[in-house]
């Protein structure tokens, strides 16, 4: 596929050409807070950023969001106008496509998600600064990572980017600007270079051959009642989580009726499995993070044959008592299984 | 497109109170448009998402047959936490509620041709199985299968469900009936005794056989020893389970034993598939 | 409560609609008398009955607002009258954290008031609420906490 | 802090040892630069991994309403006052709580630090008693800890413990703490700006619930929001349901909040919200002359009443 070079101060032109047909969504900082915001100019775009605080996975996935109101017979949906994400990060792009898993299975398409998904193109952003907590080369991702964008740049340092494109649609974003010019020998040297510091930097290496297994061995071990200890049983990390997908159909009520609203919703807090009859399948904390570790690497895998977890080290940096789901996941490989 | 989560609405045409404690309710819905009847189409021991705007939805086992095409049975437990099975129990006749589904799996009638069949049902555990024990009695389906034998208990003669229902297949010659209560009561004439001993005692013969067990965790917990030392194999026992949901299309991930969705993969499981499944605790 | 849905059907005059949750013993019984004395007040109040002002939760004065009304009353027995001795002597601490955090956050003064009325005082409990609804109507509809979408 | 961390390891060492507690919990250094995160210690040989120094952030005190038995708790000053609290509202035993006290001149705010790395990583954070020295891939930045202190240690007036069993290292000095003049500025705003500020912090809100679980006052069985029959507030994070919570949470820990400052610092969207707070402990001071947590005798303001209660504002 088509390759290019763009210099920094090209972006925004290329960006604001783009912008005629398309919404763009890239990194804003506000109140001290780097989020992905649809913004009005390429100036708001934040560039200088590790990661966003929260995940992008909201922008198809929403922390809450109407489905139908009772009162009216049927929705009026307006039509997304195609969206394009900014400098996405390659972890969070997987993430997407763990999510797509989900939403989008053979039997049951979401279609408020799929129709986000198939509205926007990824414009992925090489990390050239992965950070202490990231671990995504251990759950085959990386700061290079091309899968599952449209487009990827990587930050050669020098004040331009060497833009790759990867699908017909990312090329397309890419023709639309005809003062790109093509990379020379000296730029695909540099983006090698730079590929190979950063993954340098991924310095968390987690084995994760076996980990499936060994936590069916250790279903019933007193590994858990150990581990949750310091758990306060907050939502941060599941909300913060690219992956997570839990969610609970909620009617809301305002002035104007009742609406029945999808709304995130956490393994982490008990009312999750809490029966009307009072029975509660998953009764303390102990369960709700054993839930929690299972999920994303045993039970995925057994659905979909991947782990859920793209190794973008949110949780561990945002956990509010520092757990750490490397020590975790390391203590687990450790831990002895029960006798059976 | 965008009625994965929309229910369609129903009239609620008839209630009738199953229980002394007057917390178990028969609803007998009607669907407001033909083509959406036609649509739902289920088999026993399938559930529907029962939705009442305001209080919002909750996952109830379908309790009539696949052949009663021309309404719905769900039989409905309102407890004092429960928001949705309160408002239910709240609502009168005529008036309308909306129904999602049919999801999850169902029995294995098909296995169960040419077969014995055991159900052993506990209180108000009984729904799906009344729907089953309809299917398999109706004319045109008894002759498919051999041998019909049914357990049913619940604490006291008050607590038992579908109580004509029970009298009429009683009376009935191909089916045989072993109704027992926990405690007995003075006007009480039937058998007394829990489920597993009634059970034991009767001893029905494993031979050529399924059994489809249905009941709280308690009696599912005594029921399954009896069965497996009467030969049963634990992939010819077969049970329902229920959890907290919400979708019931497998994706909002909180009714999940272990790696299966409730929802998706069940609610029909073997004892076997539960056995291996760590968090099932069967 | 949740029912109890304040929507002013026509819109051509505003009228402030305005939530009462009186004690049983001595604000309802006040405003029976006022009642059974064929005195006049504003119709723009709707009472709710609650067993002792110490009943009140603050959960109460925020739904009301949230769900659109336009004021809210609490009141209750005169200290030293309460008929469980102290229920309104408690509820009048949580009273006044309730008013001064409301106000804080940018609630009006005047959009939640608290009172006391006995049941001998018919006569007051028109007055007060004579009094409120025209408070309440001059600070016009209230905006804090209801959600529109 | 070297001393007093030797001394805390030696303390809790020997309660282990003479098997006066079950547990310890205290902090340990945590797995990213400048973190420090819960420990709870149970067998001697252990005690190493206790730190103490201006980076423990936690109110550990949390852990206290759930876990059994008798523990040694390491408790800064406003965490022993939100013992005090829960002595006193009968959560937990006095007798089967060993206090060690820490006398604390402020805890660092990780949020000031993320302010002035602006982006760049830490990857090193190395401390002492006035500086701290912030290192990343191509710079090194010492910055005072004055500057860093969380705003909730600036107006603590209680460094020195008001109730403990021993006493790590010597009492500090207490610099004498004024009116909150971040309050009286907020206060002194019109009503509709601050409606509008507060509006702004809750539509921040991603009601992950980090604030009330961490908070050692909240510990109802289930929490208001949590309720269903009825369902008293939204659960979506609409403004308006969430800073209701909010209030709510303020209401119910006025008179009891003892400005630890554990809400505001583990909540991810910097939502600055203390403010709320800070009012509720400023009033109940005004008008009940109750300050949370300072002895085991009076009681809990809002639980009590004087004939004589102000109630100028009833009509």
């Amino acid at each position: 596929m088509k390759e290019k070079i763009i210099k920094k101060e090209q972006i925004g032109s290329w960006l604001e050409g783009l912008g005629k047909d398309y919404e763009i969504w890239a990194p804003v900082k506000k109140k001290g807070l780097v989020h992905f915001h649809h913004i009005e100019s390429t100036k708001e775009i934040h560039f200088d950023f590790l990661n966003s605080k929260k995940t992008p996975k909201d922008l198809f996935f929403p922390q809450s969001e109407v489905l139908f109101s009772f009162a009216k017979e049927e929705v009026e949906t307006t039509p997304q106008k195609a969206r394009i994400i900014f400098a996405i990060r390659p972890c969070d792009a997987k993430s997407l496509a763990l999510l797509d898993q989900v939403f989008d299975s053979e039997d049951y398409q979401d279609p408020y998600y799929v129709q986000r998904r198939e509205g926007t193109l990824l414009l992925g952003m090489a990390c050239t600064h992965p950070q202490r907590s990231c671990f995504c080369t251990s759950v085959k991702g990386g700061p290079f990572e091309k899968a599952h964008l449209d487009l990827l740049m990587a930050d050669l340092g020098d004040g331009r980017y060497f833009v790759e494109a990867l699908t017909e649609r990312g090329e397309d974003l890419m023709e639309k600007d005809d003062s790109l010019q093509d990379p020379q020998k000296e730029e695909r040297g540099k983006l090698a270079k730079v590929k190979e510091e950063a993954e340098k930097k991924v310095k968390s290496k987690l084995a994760m051959e076996g980990l499936e297994k060994k936590l069916d061995e250790i279903f019933d071990s007193s590994f858990w009642d150990r581990v949750h200890q310091k758990c306060l049983g907050c939502g941060i990390c599941t909300y913060l989580c690219s992956t997570c997908h839990c969610f609970a159909l909620l009617d809301e009520k305002d002035k104007c009726g009742v609406q029945r609203v999808r709304s995130w919703d956490s393994c982490m807090f008990p009312e999750f499995t809490l029966e009307a009859s009072g029975h509660n399948p998953r009764i303390s904390n102990r369960e709700r993070m054993r839930q929690r570790v299972m999920h994303k690497f045993n039970y995925f895998v057994k659905r979909y044959g991947e782990t859920a977890c793209v190794g973008c080290g949110r949780c561990i940096q945002n956990c509010p008592v520092n757990m750490d789901i490397r020590e975790i996941i390391e203590e687990i490989e450790n831990e002895r299984p029960l006798p059976s | 497109m965008n009625d994965l989560y929309r229910p369609r609405l129903v009239t609620i045409r008839k209630t009738v109170i199953e229980n002394e404690a007057r917390d178990i309710k028969t609803f007998e819905l009607v669907f407001l448009e033909q083509k959406d009847r036609e649509k739902f189409k289920f088999d026993c021991g399938q559930f529907a998402m029962l939705s009442v705007p305001g209080a919002g939805e909750s996952p109830i086992g379908i309790a009539s047959s696949p052949l009663d095409d021309e309404y719905l049975h769900f039989t409905v437990k309102r407890y004092s936490t429960g928001v949705v099975t309160t408002a239910l129990h709240g609502l009168e006749e005529e008036s309308q509620i909306g129904v999602r589904g049919p999801y999850g799996n169902f029995y294995p009638l098909k296995a169960m041709q040419d077969k014995n069949i055991l159900i052993v049902g506990g209180g108000f555990a009984f729904t799906t199985l009344r729907s089953t024990i309809r299917y398999l009695l109706h004319d045109k389906n008894r002759s498919r299968f051999k041998d019909i034998t049914v357990f049913y208990g619940a604490r006291s003669p008050g607590e038992l469900i579908y109580k004509s229902e029970l009298k009429e297949w009683e009376k009935r010659g191909d089916v045989n009936m072993y109704v027992t209560v926990d405690r007995g009561e003075e006007s009480w004439k039937g058998r007394v005794g829990l489920v597993p001993n009634v059970l034991k005692e009767a001893a029905p013969s494993s031979e050529n056989s399924m059994a489809l067990v249905c009941g709280p965790p308690i009696m599912l917990k005594y029921t399954m020893p009896p069965l497996l030392d009467l030969g049963f194999s634990p992939e010819r026992i077969i049970t329902s389970m229920e959890r907290r949901m919400s979708c019931g299309i497998g994706k909002c991930g909180r009714c999940n034993i272990a790696s299966k969705f409730v929802c998706k993969d069940g609610p029909v499981f073997t004892y076997k598939e539960l056995r291996d499944l760590p968090e099932a605790a069967v | 409560m949740e029912e109890s849905q304040v929507v002013n059907k026509d819109s051509s005059k505003w009228e402030p609609r305005i939530i009462a949750f009186l004690c049983n013993w001595c604000s309802y019984a006040g405003a029976d008398l006022a009642g059974i004395g064929r005195l006049q007040y504003p119709p723009n109040v709707r009472i709710i009955r609650v067993p002792c002002s110490g009943r009140i939760n603050p959960y109460f004065v925020f739904k009301s607002l949230q769900q659109g009304v336009d004021g809210v009353l609490v009141s209750g027995c005169h200290p030293g009258d309460c008929h469980y001795i102290s229920g309104n002597l408690v509820a009048r601490r949580r009273f006044a954290v309730l008013k001064r955090i409301l106000e804080f956050a940018g609630v009006e003064k005047g959009r939640v008031q608290f009172t006391w009325i006995s049941a001998a005082e018919g006569e007051r409990f028109s007055q007060v609420i004579k009094e409120v609804t025209e408070e309440v109507g001059a600070l016009g509809p209230n905006k804090r906490f209801v959600k529109e979408n | 802090m070297q001393e007093c961390e030797k001394e805390l390891r030696k303390v809790a060492e020997k309660l282990l040892a003479e098997k006066k507690v079950d547990l310890i919990i205290g902090y340990e250094e945590g797995s990213l630069p400048i973190r420090t995160r819960p420990v709870f210690i149970q067998e001697t040989g252990e005690t190493s991994r206790l730190v103490w120094n201006s980076r423990c952030e936690s109110n550990l005190c949390s852990y206290l309403k759930t876990i059994k038995g008798r523990v040694g708790i390491v408790a800064k000053g406003c965490d022993i006052r939100s013992i005090v609290g829960l002595v006193k509202e009968k959560q937990i035993k006095r007798e089967d709580v060993f206090i060690i006290a820490v006398p604390c001149a402020g805890i660092i705010d990780r949020k000031k630090i993320e302010d002035i790395l602006d982006g760049r990583e830490l990857l090193e954070g190395v401390e002492n008693d006035s500086q701290i020295l912030l290192k990343g891939e191509g710079f090194e930045e010492k910055v005072d800890k004055d500057k860093l202190v969380h705003a909730s240690c600036k107006s603590c007036g209680h460094r020195n413990p008001v109730l403990y069993d021993t006493l790590i290292g010597k009492e500090i000095s207490q610099p004498e703490i004024g009116e909150c003049s971040d309050l009286e500025e907020f206060a002194s705003k019109p009503g509709d700006e601050r409606w509008a500020y507060l509006n702004s912090e809750a539509a921040e809100c991603i009601r992950c619930y980090a604030c009330r679980n961490v908070c050692p006052a909240c510990y109802c069985p289930q929490c208001f929001v949590d309720q269903s029959l009825p369902t008293w507030f939204g659960r979506t994070p609409h403004p308006s349901d969430s800073l209701i919570f909010h209030m709510i949470r303020t209401l119910h820990t006025a008179g009891r909040c003892v400005d630890c400052g554990a809400c505001s610092r583990v909540c991810p969207m910097n939502i600055e919200l203390r403010m709320l707070n800070k009012k509720a402990e400023k009033d109940v001071k005004e008008l009940y002359h109750y300050e949370a947590g300072i002895n085991l005798e009076e009681l809990p303001p809002m639980a009590t009443f004087k004939m004589d209660d102000p109630q100028e504002f009833i009509k």
